[in-house]
């Protein structure tokens, strides 16, 4: 599997698929159990770097579940980010973070929501707000490559729109996108191209409308 | 004696009794809070706080133990008081950071129980070895004139220097150690830690020197209890276990993790002590009088926790998710 | 009637005591070594006193083997063993904790087979001793304890105290204090609340004011309390002129401690009923001053006081011996040359030659060891601290007056000794 | 009169509502199935039941007995029994061990002052734990330490557990998640046989919609907390919002 | 003695060998019985008196009854440890509190041996109900914590405000113990030739209680109990959820192991004629936490190895020159060594050596 710089991909499969595995490989999260294979990224070999420098290294992850700081104030959640970018993990760091994502007025600038919330406890958010708070997140880092575990997860259709858009807007700007999803529709409405998983195996590889014309893998992997 | 000067006697009583359990809570509950660490050695690094302190600022005449059978009768550095005072807490911070690296990291995916017992025994060896090198006589802390001895205070009355200069001392640290936590880049790493270590570490933050840092700030905070709270009393082998078991009562009063529970918590117990001890229930007819309340001011600080917890089992400032 | 032997070391009469007596408790002993248990803390907060007494241990079983100290002027003693026998000896850390001295004692009796154990320091640990002396018929001769109830309420047939108790304490220290400071002042006391502070703080109470003083209030705090600073307040606020601090061991150091410290010295006579040297050692500058009562102290001017510190200094390079050691030498040969004069180890024997012993050869006077109750009724000395720079050397006092005997003790239907009942010899 | 009666039950999360007024009725021996997307409230709904989870609003009446204010231990005395979503089992102890102390609580009911007899001495105990092994087929291996099972045999143990008791009405919360083709086959087959031999009331959480439309009478479709459709399966195979919500049809 | 306890249903007794006969029997009640009181029997003898090994161990027989009180405390304390995972840090309250109720009955109403005992563990059941219904609410650390609390407030209790019946730090000086029954004074020496094994009636009387204790809990550990106990320390919440009544087991697990420390406690009385203040203090609570965790905790035999172990290096080791000033500091970093590395204690250990020796005997069983 593959996901060329500037693209929007997704990730499609059923429950349990390996999707959300797949993602936290990635990022290093839990990495010790890849048994085979390796993970590169810019040709960089990161299979078996620590957490920290794959994510310095300009890989974002908005996890299942958000995953936001739920003691912390809004403000506080987005400056974390700002914070880990200045952060130096050890003396002799091996990798050094490049500039950053955007800045807290152009997130607000995005998502205006999150301004009028700036102080609030983010635990206390609506599910759609701190789904917003955690793309934002991640958009505040230095990050190439931006990879989204079922960012609709829970959302109200109009919330779903704006931060689809807002995906859209993002993969605008030149950054690359690999996007989990189960709902194939609302992810094929933004990718370009797409993968298809099923019990922790690739069975479908290939570009958007392909799978769109592709009925049997649909009906049997995807429901649809 | 107006009922007044009375009892802001009793409450300063009680602030002085609590300071020193505030300060060895605050660490205990920090390190608990952040790293989920249960910390039965903390009075061990009191009573290294302690020792340090004494062989730093005087020069100890030692009537027994290894040392004193080995031929060393005097031990101790004579820098004076103000010395140790600043050597202390960096003393114990960089046994704080050992700590952490070689004991704790090795127990954090361990169960409570596993960590309740190394740590128990490691305080036993602490105190024994102690014990061993210096015998088990108590020393006397003595101090520089200026930590010594009464001031006046007007409608109070006399009252020990010292205790005053501890309760200044404990109320900077705690402010020191709030703001830290709560304003600082380094706060809101530890604060999210607690949460969700895993999405700090996807940030891009390492936790383990945070976590390193936490620890032995949260040790510094013991130390410095040890270096100013003996001189109160004196030095022995066991006063370390002493204070940590009033200290983790504090802990669960105030609530895991919370710097504003461990200062309630301890002026809480304090208070009770010297409230029991002192003049407003003997005043009072009813109560007062024919009873000796004092005898029950032990037993009313646990007293004191057991109805907290029964009530409040997360604390008073606790949450619950972090049981 | 009980029949206490450890060892299961059956055996007949035999011996060799020349005399036909049944076997009680560790005796006869077998072979030729008679083996003395000496049971002392060496950890836990009295430790410094019980290494001290321990030297003075070990000094006695070399004089009583070898001739030397005391031992040669007492007629009874050869300096070569006692009753043909070699005196060994087995120690034993009491860690200054009652459990723990028990269970080190029984261990001497039981393994060892001592004919004799000796040791003390802390009232607690000496109950707790002679109770198991009295039940396993060995005999203990008490080293250090002050507790009224030694040799009142829990006294036993079984062991001997040449040190005096809390009683005493209150009628020596009495004519000395109110000679100082007048005799119409009114005092507050703070006592530790258990047996010993409680009788000790009945007796100051009883004796200050039969001189004319009068008690403002009496104050208990729990025992093992280390900040005394509430207490110490509410005394100051009293409006009392003396306090008396009833306080032993660790409590007695923070207590005196914290009161120069909070400054009530400026407007109270303070008094330390009774002192002894690790509370001195970890009061520091703060005794200075301050009256109390103490076991012996090497400033005491007579024949036998001087020579032990003599000898004692020879023997351990220069060493002050403490109270506790001169108690400790004293009551192992006073053991020994009870044994000489009954002719036999057998306890009952020797138990009847210590009661109602008159001596005067330790350094304290004309003394009687009592048989109802087996108290000691002897002189008692008072001191007053040394200011810091004083001190050292083993010294911390200076001696203010040794208040005679005659000043001091009750009568055996009097005071502790009412309620005592100790027992039997284990030969009835 | 219906088993199972659920009526308006609603639980909120802080703001976060995860079941909304839910009425529905389950009837002795039917077989439902509760479907919806992940965060629906399935689990949350089960959790309701079986006592884990107190509701905010509402009631939950069992055999026409409401069981609010039951502790967990007790709603299972009276029949209710549930498979966990992760293999919850006692790694330590062997696997007829586990078997046995479902066995236990269900013959000596939640507590009993029997702490000097033996195990032995209670062959109505040992039968069942026997019956309940070999209905999951691990009799063969019953000393085997349960944490060294396959993946699978841990899930089947865990059903074995939920089995022992001899439930009225079984929920099962994804019993098939994380097993490969062949174990999910398998399970499925169990809970075929199960269904036969003891003719058991259950409702099953599954994504795997073969699964569902395998065994289900009737199928609950679940959407933020609200049913949004109940029927046969063919029914809600058709149905247009549980294409839209689920099923994944068309985009909101 | 049997540690596995109830692992092996069907027996079937083989021709293969000693080590499958062995296998076969090892679990039977009686077999436990009879080794039980065979090794309590000889026990005495060989750590005191015996040719060689006597002299080599210097045990004496107080400290053998004084061992066998121990385990049973440490029995009692596995069950609520070892087997359903709760640590309690006020085990202190039961044992002391158990010994000053015998004492002060003892003084009081009767000397009876057995009714002394009856009363110190009547008690100690009562206090672990009160004490396990309000420590049980909280798991983990905050259960520790409670229970220490407790216990602490009991001791200042004793120390102060009831010293009028405990006699505060003193101790209790007052016991009267009678003869058993009437009839047998425990001071005196059994009849020839059992006393050269036995010694005197205190050491049968407390060896009874020492087999009725293994025996007790060897019943409990193959009981429902047994089984369900160990549900709970494995996984509470799955208990709970096949219908067992996860917090009445638990309370009575509490009032169990406090009814064996009751038990121990006012053995402990009539063999030391006194209770001192510091049986109630959190020290003697870490004691029997080491004990249990030393000797391996979650074994029948591992407690009881190691109150052994403990109380002869306590009590004998204690007393060898310089290293016996270091015993406590040996003690604390031998702990913390099997902490570390062996969570099972010794008989984990030793039981993982000796069935490394079974199944080379026994071949590929
Ligand atoms: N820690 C774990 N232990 C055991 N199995 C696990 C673990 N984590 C994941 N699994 C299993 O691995 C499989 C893949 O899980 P994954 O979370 O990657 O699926 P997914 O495609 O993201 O599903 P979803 O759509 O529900 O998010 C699942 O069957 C899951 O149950
Ligand atoms: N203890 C809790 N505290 C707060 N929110 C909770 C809690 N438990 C569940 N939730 C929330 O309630 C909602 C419903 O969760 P639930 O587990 O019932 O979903 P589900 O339908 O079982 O999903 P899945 O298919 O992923 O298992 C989710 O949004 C979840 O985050
Ligand atoms: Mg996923
Ligand atoms: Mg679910």
């Amino acid at each position: 599997m593959h996901v060329k710089e500037g693209e929007v991909c997704t990730l499609l499969g059923r429950n349990g698929a390996g999707k959300t595995t797949t993602l936290r490989c990635i990022a290093g999260a839990r990495p010790p159990d890849v048994r085979d294979g390796r993970i590169r990224f810019r040709d960089d070999d990161i299979t078996a770097a620590p957490t920290e420098d794959i994510s310095s290294m300009g890989i974002g992850l908005v996890p299942e579940e958000r995953r936001i700081f739920p003691n912390l104030s809004v403000e506080e959640n987005l400056h974390l980010a700002d914070v880990a970018r200045n952060w130096s993990n050890s003396v002799r760091r091996s990798v050094t973070m490049g500039e950053g994502g955007m800045t807290t007025e152009e997130v607000y600038e995005e998502f205006p929501r999150l301004e009028e919330r700036a102080d609030q406890r983010a635990g206390t958010l609506s599910g759609g707000e701190q789904q917003m708070l955690a793309i934002a997140r991640a958009l505040k880092q230095h990050t190439d490559l931006l990879m989204l575990d079922e960012p609709y997860e829970g959302l109200a259709p109009q919330i779903i729109r704006s931060v689809e858009s807002a995906i859209q807007r993002i993969a605008d700007s030149g950054k690359t996108i690999l996007l989990v999803e189960q709902n194939a529709v609302a992810a094929m409405n933004i990718a370009d191209r797409a993968y298809v998983l099923d019990q922790g195996e690739v069975v479908f590889a290939g570009g958007a409308e392909e799978l769109r014309a592709d009925e049997e893998t649909r009906e049997q992997y995807l429901g649809v | 004696m107006s009922l007044f000067a009375d009892l802001l006697g009793v409450f300063l009583n009680g602030l002085q009794a609590g300071a020193i359990y505030i300060l060895v809570a605050m660490g205990l509950s920090i390190i608990l809070g952040t790293l989920k660490f249960v910390n039965f050695a903390h009075g061990a690094l009191y009573l290294i706080g302690a020792y340090a302190g004494l062989l730093i600022a005087n020069e100890v005449r030692l009537s027994n133990g290894l040392l004193q059978q080995y031929g060393y009768e005097t031990v101790g550095l004579d820098l004076g008081f103000l010395a140790a005072l600043i050597l202390v807490p960096v003393f114990v911070f960089v046994i704080g950071l050992l700590m952490e690296r070689y004991l704790a990291r090795a127990f954090y995916d361990r169960p409570d129980i596993d960590q309740i017992l190394v740590t128990f025994g490691l305080a036993i060896i602490a105190q024994e070895a102690f014990r061993v090198l210096f015998g088990g006589q108590s020393i006397n802390f003595a101090r520089p004139g200026w930590a010594r001895g009464p001031v006046m205070l007007p409608a109070i009355g006399n009252f020990p220097r010292w205790r005053l200069a501890v309760i200044a001392i404990t109320a900077v640290l705690v402010l020191l150690v709030y703001l830290l936590v709560e304003y600082t880049d380094f706060g809101l790493i530890v604060r999210a830690g607690t949460r969700d270590p895993e999405m700090v570490e996807l940030l891009g933050i390492k936790l383990t020197r945070p976590y390193i840092v936490m620890f032995a700030i949260g040790a510094a905070l013991a130390g410095v209890a040890g270096v100013v709270g003996a001189p109160l009393e004196n030095v022995n082998p066991s006063i370390g276990m002493e204070t940590l078991v009033p200290a983790f009562l504090v802990v669960v009063i105030g609530g895991v993790g919370s710097i504003r529970g461990a200062v309630v918590g301890g002026v809480l117990v304090g208070m009770v002590y010297a409230i029991l001890v002192g003049a407003p229930l003997a005043s009072i007819p009813v109560i007062g009088g024919a009873i000796s309340w004092s005898a029950w001011s032990q037993v009313g600080i646990y007293a004191l926790a057991a109805l907290i917890l029964l009530l409040r089992p997360e604390g008073l400032f606790g949450s619950e998710e972090v049981s | 009637t009980q029949d206490g032997n450890g060892g299961g070391n059956g055996g007949g009469n035999g011996g060799g005591d020349g005399e036909d007596y049944p076997s009680l408790g560790n005796f006869p002993i077998e072979g030729d070594t008679a083996t003395f248990g000496f049971n002392v803390p060496t950890s836990g907060p009295y430790s410094s006193e019980g290494e001290d007494e321990l030297r003075a241990y070990k000094l006695a079983v070399k004089h009583l083997n070898n001739g030397g100290g005391w031992v040669d002027d007492f007629g009874d003693l050869s300096g070569d063993g006692v009753l043909g026998y070699e005196i060994d000896f087995v120690e034993g850390d009491t860690a200054t904790d009652a459990d723990t001295a028990r269970e080190s004692a029984s261990r001497m009796v039981q393994r060892d087979n001592v004919i004799m154990f000796s040791g003390g320091s802390s009232s607690a640990t000496a109950i707790a001793q002679q109770g198991l002396a009295q039940s396993q018929k060995v005999l203990f001769m008490c080293c250090l304890t002050h507790s009224n109830d030694t040799t009142g309420k829990d006294c036993v047939r079984y062991s001997f105290r040449e040190m005096f108790n809390a009683y005493m304490t209150g009628q020596a220290l009495a004519p000395v204090v109110t000679g100082e400071y007048g005799d119409d002042l009114s005092f507050y006391q703070l006592y530790a609340d258990y047996s010993w502070g409680q009788t000790q703080q009945e007796s100051m109470k009883q004796f200050f004011e039969e001189a004319g003083w009068s008690q403002v209030d009496s104050v208990a705090t729990p025992l093992g309390e280390s900040d005394y600073q509430s207490y110490l307040s509410e005394a100051a606020n009293s409006g009392a002129e003396a306090l008396f601090l009833n306080h032993y061991g660790l409590d007695g150091a923070n207590s005196l401690q914290q009161a120069i410290e909070a400054g009530l010295d400026q407007n109270m006579e303070i008094v330390m009923p009774l002192y002894n040297r690790p509370m001195a050692q970890a009061a520091g500058g703060a005794i200075e001053g301050i009256f109390g009562t103490i076991a012996w102290d090497s400033q005491i001017d007579n024949e036998p006081s001087n020579s032990f510190t003599q000898f004692f200094g020879d023997e351990y390079n220069g060493r002050v011996p403490s109270g506790p050691a001169q108690l400790a030498y004293a009551q192992t040969l006073q053991y020994a040359a009870a044994a000489e004069r009954a002719g036999t180890f057998y306890p009952p024997e020797v138990i009847r030659q210590l009661e109602d012993y008159e001596y005067d050869n330790i350094g304290m006077g004309q003394e009687t060891m009592r048989k109802c109750d087996h108290q000691a009724q002897r002189d008692i000395p008072v001191v007053r601290g040394l200011p810091e720079s004083e001190q050292g050397q083993g010294q911390f006092f200076e001696l203010v007056n040794v208040t005679s005997r005659d000043d001091v003790g009750y009568a055996c239907d009097e005071g502790p000794a009412a309620e005592c009942e100790l027992g039997e010899y284990g030969d009835e | 009169m219906a088993l199972l009666e659920l009526d308006g039950l609603v639980k909120e999360f802080g703001g976060l509502v995860a079941t909304d007024d839910v009425n529905f009725d389950v009837e002795q021996g039917e077989r439902v199935s509760i479907i919806g997307p992940n965060g629906a409230g399935k689990s949350t709904l089960i959790n309701l039941i079986t006592r884990r989870l107190e509701p905010t609003r509402g009631d939950i009446r069992f055999k026409g007995e409401s069981i609010l204010g039951k502790k967990p231990h007790e709603v299972v005395q009276r029949g209710i029994s549930k498979s966990f979503q992760t293999a919850s089992i006692f790694p330590e102890l062997s696997v007829r061990e586990n078997a046995e102390i479902a066995a236990l609580a269900a013959e000596h009911g939640a507590f009993r002052f029997n702490f000097l007899r033996h195990r032995d001495r209670y062959p109505a105990v040992q039968d069942r734990t026997r019956e309940t092994l070999e209905a999951v087929g691990l009799h063969g291996q019953r000393d085997v330490t349960a944490e060294d099972l396959p993946y699978g045999d841990k899930r089947r143990l865990e059903i074995g557990i939920a089995l022992a008791s001899e439930p009225d009405l079984l929920l099962m919360d994804e019993p098939t998640a994380g097993m490969s083709p062949d174990e999910t086959s398998d399970t499925v087959e169990l809970i075929e046989r199960v269904k036969e031999e003891l003719g058991l009331t259950f409702i099953l959480v599954e994504h795997d919609m073969e699964v569902i439309f395998s065994i289900s009478d009737r199928i609950l479709v679940l959407n933020r907390g609200e049913i949004i459709a109940d029927g046969t399966p063919s029914q809600v195979q058709n149905n247009a919002a549980v294409q839209e919500a689920y099923l994944g049809g068309v985009e909101l | 003695m049997a540690d596995e306890v109830g692992t092996s249903t069907e027996q079937g007794f083989g021709d293969e060998g000693l080590y499958e006969r062995w296998l076969a029997i090892k679990d039977n009640e009686l077999t436990v019985a009879v080794i039980t009181i065979v090794a309590v029997a000889i026990f005495p003898w060989l750590f005191a008196d015996a040719p060689f090994l006597g002299d080599f161990l210097q045990g004496y027989r107080g400290l053998a009854s004084l061992i066998l009180i121990w385990g049973i405390f440490a029995i009692g304390f596995d069950l609520l440890l070892g087997y359903t995972g709760l640590l309690s840090f006020g085990h202190a309250a039961f044992w002391g509190g158990g010994a000053y109720v015998a004492g002060i009955f003892s003084a009081e109403v009767s000397g009876l041996p057995l009714l002394v005992v009856l009363a110190g563990t009547v008690f100690a059941v009562l206090f672990a109900w009160v004490l396990g219904f309000l420590s049980l609410r909280r798991g983990g650390i905050y259960f520790s914590i409670l229970t220490l609390a407790f216990a602490q407030m009991l001791y200042y209790m004793a120390a102060a405000p009831l010293s009028s019946f405990t006699n505060g730090e003193n101790g209790f000086t007052s016991v009267n113990v009678e003869p058993l029954f009437g009839a047998i004074d425990l001071g005196a020496h059994v009849f020839w030739p059992a006393s050269i094994l036995l010694g005197e009636m205190l050491y049968v009387f407390i060896a009874a209680f020492f087999v009725l204790a293994v025996m007790g809990a060897y019943r409990i550990l193959n009981s429902p109990y047994g089984i369900v106990l160990n549900a709970i320390r494995e996984n509470e919440q799955r208990a709970e959820f096949v219908g067992l009544n996860v917090w009445r087991y638990k309370l009575m697990a509490f009032i169990i192991s406090g009814a064996f420390a009751g038990v121990a406690g006012s053995l402990f009385t009539i063999h030391g004629n006194y209770v001192p203040l510091q049986s109630l203090y959190w020290t003697e609570s870490g004691e029997i936490v080491i004990i249990t965790v030393l000797g391996g905790a979650g074994s029948l035999f591992g407690p009881i190895l190691g109150a052994g172990l403990y109380l002869y290096v306590a009590n004998v080791v204690s007393g060898f020159g310089t290293i016996g000033t270091l015993w406590h500091l040996i003690l604390g970093i031998i702990f913390v060594g099997v902490i570390w590395l062996f969570p099972r204690g010794i008989w984990g250990i030793v039981s993982d050596v000796r069935d490394l020796i079974g199944d080379r005997m026994g071949g590929d069983r």
